[in-house]
């Protein structure tokens, strides 16, 4: 396909993310600039989705854009505070899954078929009817449902198939055609890239298409499967990129972004300054610089690890011997 | 002009019948030099993908030869992904991703129905053949099926001995009720014309039924009559249907250098 | 893990292949070499399984190792012949499915759920009861069921989960440990990797296991899965192994295979001159060079196909900010 | 000697209770810092992985720090695979391959049963915690379960509040009605001492109830009773367990630069 998805983070959003859409944050290389450009947009309505939801999912929530969360794991959850409080009151919906069906139904999705069986949850509190109708609630008896396999008599816990409407992800690099090729440990990353209906992709670099063809076993999702692909070197941070740059902590410090989901005042303070304030992900880096200086953010250059050598070729043969003319 | 085989006029049309872009699966067989040289000629932005694992595959302008078969090496060289056949009839077919199927069968019947498995009584076979390989899923789950095949009355069959493939299955709502997906517009391309079917709505209505809407040069519809199992219907203007090229004509033997697909007297 | 898996194509087949095994055969990189080992071995009663079995199955079956095949496609039923012939008088027994099943069902075996759902075979005749109790069948109400989603009603067939007592597979390269690498289209082979009991895998190279590590992204599966590996290039031939060589369809001619099918005659034919008279597979490769000369092995060498250029890397940051000691 | 903390302790202690070969999955938290320290002492065989998608990680001898949480890109550093989460929870654990889980929680009870997600009533919640991330199918479907958790009498409760992760459930023959298979022997490291269940069958027979089994230097079975909310099982002989050697003392420390699991005061 030669369409051309390469545009910036505000066109790529503006077009792609509707109000009351499904959202999925990502979660290795969490998407962390488009989520910050979902909030400066004010969507609203939103429901997040993803195994384990991190700080990314606390700014949409905290930002007013999420209102529900389909999640093994709520980081926000974790301490006291606006999250809790908002979970607590019905303010905010959610959903608890695990990491494992999160991953499974995104699996499910992209598959195209409408279940898939888990082990998980046997023996649980899970599947208790009073906790499936809990307060938070919004998917009933579609959340899933106990079976018996029709072969063997075994019990399984069928998973309803997942399409978020659409998937944020930061990956390693793409070309102009939205082809994203990405490496290390994925997460549920993987199969989020195929479940979306609308897969919007941040990535580290813009290569050429001819580098995308020279390793094709390394793409992870076709172009003709993306809706826009966004040139954000950093576009992590505070997370990290497998081979770009790793955890930026100090940052989530002294920025207040570890507060953020404590109190709306914390929030505000927090999101002002490095959200709101700021139009876009490169005015984001400029202002880091300018608070924390270069030498802070090299502190987080990756500085170890492997890198493949030379070895591996997609080799064919460009005649192939059909008949044996010259036997001796 | 160049001397043609009707062999070689069905894949040049099966070519020019295919959308400008698109995501596009080949069956085995036929589909794969006929996509190949749609790719090369008319249709650039097509997508092409094949079951085994290659995703979006473009052929170098000096490409030696067409896929032999749909698992040769050739296809990791152009394509933009390479994977599995999970991801490939999974996740891109039934997850809904592949806008159009090409594919060839044994027999074809007027609803568009095909088989890939057994001719005569799958109980008590009078000839057993491969199989389906991924004929079954792909004319389950494409939005749109183009088949390739020779017209012989014995390949035009009423019905198909045994659906491996469903077409239209037994007429109008039929899809549906089976499970499935509407499909269409769906088409047939033989030595002898292209066939289209009788539904506006991709099986919900109309007859559902193979109509004759083109023929090649010096093909009447009565021929095509003759080598059709059933009372054939016959669009009420027939397209007249243009030789191939001398480009076309050459393209499609350079990617068949073997005569993998198109030796002598095949078909 | 640090036990070794390196042994003789000899030892693997002898150790790990009974008789009575469902044997996974491969696909787009066949295990030719091993499964000539199987027939040298005479093992029975064995049940073919893959998506597509191809003349490397024809041998098991004319060998008389294997009395069922159950696959999508059966490469020897093509031509009127010996292997026609069996499937109509019930001396070889078959289940007929797809690639699609095939593949799915080897996922459902690889992730331990007892079943996968399917759209395909939906309106299709494989699906009446008159057809499921074919002559040939040897699995019954076993073979597959129709059933409708507990969430939307959605019709589907329900695949049962497959998991080969054997997979024979053949990969670019491995350690000694069995951690097993493998690039470009893999057709049903990825999953066989994880659904197999016992997992043995030829390979063109070993390679020290710190050059596995270099990419761990292109490791196919972990060696702690594989029960062995056996260092065998052109292990394939005559198909191919992508990056090493191509398919050598001449030999085929030649040689008789592609005749095997055909009659016990025929068979015997080929089989004795390149099977059974040859003790293993550098028997094979040296009498394949005495018959035809190396000129004619080098007409499959590859000559062309793209080989990644540098850039990837595994990266991290060995030592994390964790506070921000130095701002400006 | 060294000083060291009951925390450091119960890390020590929990490295010397894994297998010295075997696949183990490492869940959130210390299971994370005992395990590379196992893995670096005495089990350099075992086949470490994560959730995330690393497999059988081998830590460098000069390794900066055990991988802050389950994602520190450190993991692709070793691993023999890297994959995603479907392969790892799915094809590795659910797939039969996981030999030992490595789990925390806020939670245990006498049957061994975790609780990950709320502290009182999940339908009017005293206090909402995280969530259980991939405890919950490691709980399921490992072959064995080693749970880590500080001594404390609110954490180690006759009941959990939220069963997300189950052990023995409500005793004999629960796991196998529920639809899971048998697991263990099965353990839990405390900051007090080590903790079997009264099995001999996985579940299948026998109280399977909490029994403890081992105490740490100067520790009392009367204290850890303290520090237990149900009358608590003892084995007729309780071993006496040997405090941290410098170099498991020197080694842990290493491994957690930032106090990142370690930080004083936090157990």
């Amino acid at each position: 396909m030669t369409e051309r998805k390469l545009m910036t983070e505000s066109d790529a959003v503006s077009r792609f993310v509707d109000d009351g859409d499904s959202v999925y944050v990502g979660y290795t290389a969490a998407a962390y600039g488009l989520c910050r450009e979902v909030v400066r947009q004010r969507k609203t309505g939103l429901e997040l989705i993803g195994g384990s939801v991190g700080p990314q999912g606390t700014m949409l929530i905290m930002g007013g854009c999420a209102d529900r969360v389909r999640s093994g794991y709520v980081a926000a959850a974790l301490r006291p505070g606006a999250v809790q409080e908002m979970m607590n009151s019905g303010k905010l919906k959610y959903e608890d899954y695990s990491n494992q069906a999160i991953a499974l139904m995104l699996m499910a999705g992209a598959l195209g078929i409408p279940f898939i069986p888990t082990r998980s949850f046997l023996g649980t509190d899970y599947l208790d009817r009073r906790n499936v109708e809990h307060p938070g609630a919004y998917l009933g008896e579609k959340k899933w449902k106990v079976m018996e396999s029709p072969f063997d008599g075994q019990q399984f816990v069928a998973l309803p198939a997942l399409r978020p409407d659409v998937c944020l992800l930061h990956a390693q690099r793409a070309d102009e055609f939205g082809n994203v090729q990405s490496w290390g440990h994925q997460g549920d990353a993987k199969w989020a890239y195929w479940a979306g209906k609308k897969v919007i992709v941040s990535v580290e670099e813009i290569v050429p298409h001819e580098q995308v063809l020279e390793d094709p076993g390394r793409t992870i999702v076709p172009g003709f499967r993306v809706a826009a692909v966004v040139h954000m070197p950093r576009g992590a941070h505070p997370s990290g990129a497998i081979g770009y740059y790793d955890f930026d902590y100090a940052f989530q410090g002294v920025s207040g972004m570890h507060r953020m989901s404590l109190s709306d005042e914390a929030w505000r303070t927090f999101a002002d300054e490095w959200i709101y304030g700021l139009a876009d992900h490169a005015a984001y880096m400029e202002h880091y610089r300018e608070r924390f200086g270069d030498q802070n953010l090299a502190r987080t250059d990756v500085d170890s690890g492997p890198s493949p050598q030379p070895g591996v070729r997609y080799g064919y043969a460009s005649e192939l011997p059909f008949r044996m003319e010259d036997q001796p | 002009m160049t001397e043609y085989t009707l062999a070689e006029m069905m894949c040049v049309v099966a070519a020019r019948e295919m959308p400008a872009e698109g995501v596009v699966m080949l069956g085995m067989g036929l589909p794969v030099l006929a996509g190949t040289l749609a790719k090369m000629m008319h249709a650039p932005n097509l997508s092409i993908c094949t079951e085994v694992g290659a995703f979006d595959w473009e052929p170098a302008a000096d490409v030696p030869r067409a896929s032999i078969g749909i698992h040769d090496f050739l296809l990791n060289a152009g394509a933009a992904m390479v994977s599995d056949m999970v991801d490939a009839l999974g996740t891109l077919l039934m997850g809904g991703n592949v806008d159009l199927g090409i594919l060839s069968a044994a027999q074809v019947d007027r609803f568009g129905n095909l088989n890939t498995l057994v001719i005569g009584d799958y109980l008590a076979p009078e000839r057993r053949l491969g199989g389906t390989g991924g004929n079954t899923e792909i004319a389950c789950l494409a939005k749109r099926v183009l088949t390739i095949m020779p017209q012989e009355r014995r390949r035009f069959v009423p019905r198909v001995d045994f659906n491996t493939s469903p077409g239209y299955i037994s007429g109008p709502g039929a899809r549906r009720s089976a499970g499935l997906d509407r499909q269409g517009p769906n088409a047939v391309v033989s030595t002898f014309g292209v066939f289209g079917f009788e539904t506006p709505d991709g099986g919900e209505s109309g007859s559902c039924e193979m109509v004759l809407e083109a023929v090649f040069p010096n093909i009447e519809p009565d021929v095509v009559q003759i080598e059709t199992g059933w009372a054939l219907r016959v669009a009420p203007t027939v397209r007249q249907l243009a030789p191939p090229t001398e480009e076309e004509l050459a393209l499609l033997r350079r990617l068949d250098p073997y005569q993998f697909y198109l030796s002598p007297g095949r078909y």
